[in-house]
């Protein structure tokens, strides 16, 4: 069965949280919730799904600032960041193009960024545009660092990177992405033009693992709407009638 | 002896130009009517506190010409896609946008509710954020060997604005879960909450809803405004309206068709009495 | 997933000797079947947080030699008097006393909550409380000049001990306005929770009963316990046991006396299935 | 009408706490308590009262720190403290006679003292016990100390001392106690007896002004029901039956 390309990232994103036990999902992620969801379906519950603007049954009883604590806490494995532009030491910057304090071209802001970078094990960069936009040299605007100085307390930082074409993982020790798997009907040649920095890959890229039978099922069912509770227009898009 | 009630607009008259305002997020508790208000009265000069983040208050008052500054960890319309009114003044530089992340916002609301001058907070070192901040301050970490770590002056904003589920006749008001109020309630100088529904029985004496309470000592005064949240919603009782702001997202793209949202939606609007 | 619910034992052998355990003040919600059935595994060496004053289960588990150290504002029985087993032991060098302040204590498992090494508190400064406390540190505040300000470590629990109201199937537990239990839930390592009443209905999907939920995140085992915080109170569901606790006051005046309470109203107890 | 010595203490502290905006009461202090009920009462309900102990309908929602968040905040204008020994420079022992960390005597703890009497702008001593035992040349253990140093942030403090004899006010510039008034039938000769410590006083020391009329009926009536809420065994002793 085909995938559309939003199934394919959501099996992409699926597989890198698997087996985690708290994966929470900030402000506009309907990719990064739906894969959340389908890994708690898929682990009998095991994983526990945190989603911040979930609007009735908010998981959160001591208001915005909960999410940050359990963090801080170390109750958070997995988060979630996207990047109007991510570099190739993994740096992203969700404020602005072209100067600072007024740039040419400003985006909403750093939101938890730069707390939830440091602090969350395992984050999952999620980018559907895989352009040299995007994908930059440099960024113009360090809203979280990928990496950081030994002195600085970081039990968190990026493992991996998903776009629209590719799953790239990151290696702190190399500060570099490496190129883990390819969707399917992208190739090598065409993510190296359209990437802006310099990253790693295997001789052979395997194509990126996608979802089938049941697994499918329960993401364009039950999934798909839970999923319309919070990102009713993101479902609708994505799941179209399957969203009751 | 609780706090006062009063119409919205003089709610809205008691905040003043050059106000430092805390709001809360679209998702939490907003107090619309009162925003729309503010706007009517020409409130000028704002300091908006997004807390952590700002939406679409924050975008209609910027649109105004109501703010001067903006500090907040991001301002977005959520599913509604950018503030236009933001991106267009924040690129024009006509407000000073003062960024931080979400949890800063907290720590610094949360040095105000404890009286503290300042808390620490991990993360944010080797960022652009805490580069542009001359107001924070990196120090060793005084319980360890080369630890650095931030620390976030307390924030103590003039006004609290929300909106609530329920107010009693004391002005206690009832938030639910939503207990970003609560904090920035308690660091605020004073709060002006909106009620969506006035109750005669204390609140506060009742165990089952006094854990959602925030008490009338930090309300300086309420108004009465049913579906005072609106556009946004209100927890279980009314979901945002995402047509209208869809439809503000569409119309503010320009300075003309924000000027018609504003006269069509806040300027024309009947003042409650 | 939730927690699981065992049995108040089976709860009890989950904290070991030598454990850091956070226990609510009286007039909170303390889980005395709880302590009883810790009492009766014979626990050793717990060092006990009182949060931030200690009481009644404190002063059993003193009189019981379960108790190493004590860190708390204070000891006392509120209107029943003095703690008879804590007076005598800290008077005879038997428990090691960590004497604090209610604030520094609620600062130190905010800390923790918040995952930060430190938090500052005000006050303090010229006391012998302050004095004797090695582990906190008094620096320049570094946002103005010669302002000395303490600050406090963070502590983090091994454990959280405490009752609630409402248990649901997943595990999250009700406490209504008592909200040092959340405080105390998010700072430790884990909850170990005995509930009045096992609801069906989740806790956190209703809007009322969220604000005073603790979500079942932070919660290790629950068990249920009717009637679990007696002789102490539940909120409005039960009032303390005077009469108890005053006969408690009496006998423990004596080792002898404390014993015989501990035999007919600890060891005797049949545990709970 | 004849006042037990409870309504006399209680009348004194009224007096000191007339027009406060904010009254909070911490741990067993039922006389502070009935004189600031009584003084809400009498103004209306402009005075607001905050026990902190009050089983139902706590006026905290926040927990039990909520009390000290507020006095950091300047919410709270008048507080009480008391003291196994109080000395002449208004420090105050909650802690232990003779030794530490293992005194001789010990009790139960300083409580908030620590923070509260740094904090509150207002803050009354109560003790009931006018002995030389209690208030002492110099306390033992500092719980929380009468003046500080001017580089230390202190917007609180302590501004009167009443016993079960008479009423002190404290000046902090002078860092000394001065004899307000004497409760009826006490003497000045008496106080310096049963006073460890020196203190200022005027040529001639006028009366403790009590109660009577409307406001003694207000207290043995329903601020002594309230009372009985929080306090039920005081509430028993000081007004007896007419406690419902």
């Amino acid at each position: 069965m085909e995938l559309a390309p939003p199934e394919v990232q959501i099996a992409a994103i699926a597989r890198l949280i698997a087996g985690a036990g708290h994966v929470a999902v900030g402000a506009a992620s309907p990719i990064p919730a739906a894969a959340a969801l389908l890994e708690r379906v898929r682990s009998g519950g095991r994983t526990r799904v945190s989603i911040l603007h979930r609007r009735r049954g908010n998981p959160f009883t001591e208001g915005s600032r909960e999410l940050f604590d359990l963090a801080g806490q170390g109750r958070i494995d997995v988060f979630f960041l996207g990047g109007a532009q991510i570099d190739g030491e993994a740096n992203i910057n969700l404020v602005g193009i072209g100067g600072y304090p007024v740039p040419k071209v400003r985006f909403p802001g750093s939101f938890g960024s730069a707390f939830m970078y440091f602090s969350v094990p395992r984050v999952i960069l999620y980018r559907e545009e895989h352009s040299t936009r995007v994908l930059v040299e440099r960024v113009d605007f360090v809203s979280a660092p990928g990496v950081s100085a030994e002195n600085v307390h970081r039990p968190g930082g990026p493992v991996a990177l998903v776009t629209g074409r590719c799953v790239f993982v990151f290696e702190r020790v190399r500060r570099r992405f490496r190129l883990a798997s390819l969707h399917p009907g992208h190739t090598v040649d065409e993510v190296i033009a359209n990437t802006g920095f310099a990253f790693d890959r295997p001789e052979r890229v395997p194509e990126t693992e996608t979802l089938s039978g049941e697994a499918l099922d329960l993401l364009r069912g039950p999934v798909a709407a839970e999923l319309a509770e919070t990102y009713p227009e993101f479902a609708r898009r994505a799941f179209g009638a399957g969203v009751g | 002896m609780g706090a006062p009630y009063v119409s919205v607009a003089e709610l809205a008259e008691r905040i003043q130009d050059g106000s430092l305002i805390a709001l809360p997020p679209d998702y939490s508790l907003v107090a619309m009517a009162a925003v729309r208000a503010l706007v009517r009265k020409g409130v000028r000069n704002l300091h908006v506190l997004g807390v952590p983040v700002a939406g679409f208050p924050a975008d209609v008052l910027i649109g105004a010409g109501s703010v001067a500054a903006i500090e907040t960890s991001a301002v977005s319309l959520g599913e509604a896609g950018f503030a236009p009114a933001f991106t267009r003044a924040a690129t024009a530089g006509t407000v000073r946008v003062i960024d931080a992340t979400c949890p800063a916002i907290h720590t610094a609301l949360q040095a105000a509710e404890k009286g503290v001058p300042f808390l620490p907070l991990r993360g944010l070192l080797g960022s652009d954020v805490l580069r542009h901040r001359d107001d924070w301050r990196v120090i060793g970490n005084p319980f360890a060997a080369n630890d650095p770590i931030v620390l976030i002056p307390a924030i103590r904003p003039d006004v609290a604005l929300f909106h609530a589920r329920f107010g009693d006749r004391e002005g206690n008001v009832w938030v639910g879960r939503r207990r970003e109020l609560a904090t920035i309630a308690h660091a605020a100088h004073t709060a002006l909450v909106t009620v969506e529904e006035v109750r005669g029985e204390s609140l506060i004496e009742d165990e089952t809803l006094a854990p959602g309470t925030i008490s009338s000592v930090y309300v300086g005064a309420l108004a009465h405004a049913p579906r005072g949240a609106w556009p946004l919603g209100l927890l279980d009782l009314y979901p945002p309206d995402e047509a209208h702001l869809a439809e503000y997202a569409r119309m503010a793209r320009t300075a003309e068709g924000f000027a018609s949202y504003l006269a069509r939606h806040v300027l024309g609007e009947p003042v409650p009495a």
